[in-house]
């Protein structure tokens, strides 16, 4: 059983230096895009490492701590995809080290539809 | 020293945190302001109160394990204050909705959301 | 003595938030920031071992009242573009 | 410059207050008076493993009718009020985007599952962190999700009166109920207490609760929809 | 009325009340059942996310199929976030590419962005009917095929057994 | 040994909690103080989390649940504002 408990720890602890590397990428990415991609997903998997840790260390636990990553599984990246869409619609605008922008292109060409300004 | 205890840290933090709320309601010019400094004022108080009830070492007071049931007094915090709170945070959304409702209003009527142009009250 | 170290940074960064919330001259940060006060005030309550008012503050303090703030705070807006 | 300093001397005011109660501050190590009275009897007296829904419910439950009641004046007020401004300038013009798909699919997945959440957490109020009031609110979270990823759709406001007023007054007819059959208004004795610590203990604790879950939910939700129709509008 | 989308919302939501209590006493069933049982019906008459699942052997063991590959991506991308966030140089190369899907069904569909989502280095910026513009961290491929095979392939051929 | 690691997991915590709030106060707009918000509500399930294995107490991870899921709604109600469709 003892060892079960440290493989747990070693889980959780993994997860939490995965949570403060995305932190750290949230400081040290130049635009928003960026800081989504290893600040908001690098933390979600942080979280869910943490949380299956925890099923190591109490098995009793399972249900709950089970619920908890379904639901940070399933509504964070939606959440991120939601926040960059519309910040995108909005104007926010990309870093300079921007390579290709296919999305620009695309409205350009009436392809999609445009930033909205009915406002 | 008891000055380092999170009962007591807790107790300083609510109270600065009501404070600063009570600072944003006088100062601030606008109304949204306010009602900001008004919900900062709330959560102060709220932590305050818990931070009252807490005893040192203590549990949360729900018997759902066997060994809390025996002996309980010396084993789980204060719930009377957990329970005036818990009825008070919801008191307070509701009034927090209704004063952004009636800010809503006014901003109807006045088109503006500073206090300093509302005049007909004043003497 | 791991409960003091997390108490002292909550504490921390609640009072923070909570000047942002009544300093900011931007009203959508001054929102999110009185948001992430009660959100951590939530964290405190769980340290103060009262999982139900956290429950509460989770639930009201940090969900529905950001919602009402913001869809105020849009009727507001659309008022002034209309101007 | 008057203003400030008047406005540092309310502070100053507040802090004296409020300052005794932080320098003569004590710790205590152990429940006193009414606490430990709760403590002690509530597992006899009420039968709820958790100890915050008997002080709410039970013991003090006059509190929780008066809270109940300036929720429902708050919320018909605000209904009052944005229903009196709807007579402004209709706009048909269109100013709600369709939201992403994704947004759409992740909802209609979500929205059972947190409504199951919020009724897990008022059935089981007497047991676990949680009650009537918790559950309404993530009830209402989860109307305000379905309302935020389909913002053309209309919502019923027949439903929710309805369901508001029958929780309503069924809380009060319960509460009367235990004034005929029991010790009190809204005593919990009017039905079996059962073994404690399972689902079906502590008397009439779970169909209160179940009642305030969803009158405080329908309340809520009312509040945001009478919000989100008042964007429509201009 | 699609019975086929009630019927699995209401085996999950089922099996989540059972998770979330714990234990197995008859009066928790019993209300589990009850609750599961009225919530899809009021809420979920006319949505259709899970009418187009399949429900044969194969989907069920390409769904766990999906699951480990899924878990191998994530643990393999995020060690090369790792390494971009921890290097002083920051070396990204950042851009929005589009990719191509054949997958028709939303749900498979809102999988497909989720996953993309998740493994970090990608993400779903906008989803226009088959078309997915993703934000790439590291960009190789400008062009639409390439970036296609590189990105979305991986989990796309799971996912068309499991949905139509 | 087990209590040990979990305490430095704490620690780390707070710390990526520390740093979203410099991006939270920094942030040049707003779509970055609610990428912000998001990661401190993330990385506050796991403190959650691990707060309950410190008090040896399942029921604490309701709480963690409730948080999960309204944080989601929250950073949609904000991105749905500033794309002005609320």
């Amino acid at each position: 059983m003892e060892i079960l408990k440290i493989i747990g720890a070693v889980i959780t602890l993994m997860g939490s230096i995965a949570l403060f590397l995305g932190a750290l990428g949230l400081v040290r990415m130049p635009d928003l895009y960026n800081r989504i991609q290893t600040g908001t997903k690098a933390s979600t998997f942080g979280t869910v490492l943490t949380l299956l840790g925890l099923i190591f260390i109490f098995p009793g636990w399972v249900g709950k701590l089970f619920i908890l990553m379904l639901f940070v599984g399933i509504s964070n990246p939606v959440s991120s995809h939601v926040l960059a869409r519309n910040a995108y619609r909005y104007g926010v605008p990309l870093s300079d080290k921007t390579t290709v922008d296919r999305l620009a292109e695309d409205i350009e060409n009436k392809e999609v539809e445009p930033v909205n300004n009915a406002l | 020293m008891q000055l380092f205890s999170i009962e007591y840290i807790s107790l300083v933090v609510g109270f600065l945190i009501l404070l600063i709320g009570i600072w944003g309601i006088l100062t601030r010019k606008n109304i949204l302001k306010m009602v900001i400094g008004f919900s900062l004022f709330d959560t102060g108080t709220h932590i305050i109160i818990v931070a009252l009830g807490y005893v040192k070492n203590k549990t949360a007071p729900i018997l759902n394990q066997p060994d809390l049931q025996t002996d309980t007094a010396h084993k789980i915090v204060d719930p009377v204050p957990q329970a005036l709170v818990l009825t008070a945070i919801v008191i307070g959304l509701g009034v927090t909705a209704l004063m952004l409702v009636y800010a809503m209003k006014l901003h109807n009527e006045k088109k503006t959301l500073n206090i300093q142009n509302y005049k007909d009250l004043k003497w | 003595m791991i409960y003091l170290i997390i108490a002292i940074v909550l504490g921390i960064i609640m009072l923070v938030a909570a000047v942002i919330a009544v300093y900011n001259k931007d009203l959508k940060t001054a929102i999110i920031a009185a948001g992430v006060t009660s959100l951590f005030a939530s964290v405190l309550y769980v340290l103060l071992a009262a999982p139900d008012v956290a429950l509460t503050e989770a639930s009201i303090g940090s969900g529905l009242t950001t919602l009402i703030f913001f869809y105020v705070y849009n009727k507001i807006r659309r008022n002034n573009a209309q101007e | 410059m008057l203003r400030n300093s008047l406005i540092l001397l309310v502070l100053l005011g507040f802090a004296a207050a409020i300052f005794p109660l932080l320098h003569s501050y004590e710790a205590k190590d152990a429940l006193t008076g009414v606490a430990e009275h709760y403590a002690n009897y509530g597992k006899e007296e009420v039968g709820a493993a958790n100890l915050v829904s008997a002080v709410v419910v039970t013991y003090r439950g006059f509190d929780t009718l008066g809270e109940v009641t300036i929720l429902f004046l708050a919320s018909a007020v605000i209904g009052l009020f944005l229903k009196a401004s709807e007579t402004y300038t209709k706009d048909t013009r269109s100013v709600f985007f369709k939201s992403t798909e994704i947004l759409v699919t992740a909802s209609r997945l979500l929205v059972p599952m947190i409504l199951l959440l919020g009724v897990y957490i008022f059935i089981n109020g007497h047991l676990t962190p949680g009650g009537g009031f918790q559950g309404g609110a993530v009830i209402a979270s989860a109307f305000a999700l379905l309302l935020l990823s389909r913002p053309q759709k209309h919502f019923s406001h027949k439903v929710i009166s309805v369901v508001e007023s029958i929780s309503g007054i069924s809380f009060v007819f319960i509460g009367l109920l235990g004034v005929l059959l029991a010790g009190g208004f809204l005593d919990n004795h009017i039905l079996a207490m059962g073994k404690f610590g399972t689902l079906l203990s502590a008397g009439a604790i779970p169909i209160i609760y179940i009642l305030i879950g969803l009158k405080v939910g329908s309340e809520l939700t009312g509040i945001v929809r009478n919000l989100k129709e008042s964007q429509k509008e201009g | 009325m699609n019975v086929k989308n009630i019927g699995i919302s209401f085996v999950i939501l089922f099996g989540f009340w059972l998770l979330l209590n714990g234990t197995f006493t008859t009066p928790i069933i019993v209300t589990g059942l009850i609750v599961s049982l009225i919530i899809p019906m009021f809420f979920c008459a006319r949505c259709d996310v899970f009418a187009d699942m399949r429900l044969t052997p194969k989907a069920f063991l390409y769904t766990f199929i999906y699951l480990f590959v899924f878990a191998f991506e994530l643990v393999k991308a995020n060690l090369d976030v790792t390494r971009r966030v921890i290097s002083p140089k920051l070396p990204i190369n950042p851009g929005i590419v589009k990719v191509k899907t054949k997958l028709k069904s939303k749900m498979a569909r809102m999988i497909l962005a989720n996953s993309i989502t998740l493994t970090p280095g990608t993400f779903t910026l906008a989803i226009e009917k088959k078309y997915l513009y993703i934000h790439w961290i590291d960009v190789q491929d400008k062009d639409v095929e390439a970036a296609t095979k590189e990105i979305v392939q991986k989990f796309e051929k799971y996912l068309e057994v499991i949905y139509g | 040994m087990v209590n040990t690691v979990l305490t430095i997991s704490v620690v780390l915590i707070l710390l990526s909690v520390l740093l979203s709030l410099y991006r939270f106060i920094k942030g040049p707009n707003t779509a970055d103080r609610v990428i912000a918000f998001d990661v401190m509500t993330i990385a506050s399930i796991g403190l959650i989390a691990l707060i309950s294995y410190f008090a040896n107490r399942l029921i604490y991870l309701d709480v963690a649940v409730v948080y999960g899921l309204l944080s989601f709604i929250g950073v949609i109600v904000v991105a749905k504002f500033l794309e002005k469709s609320l």
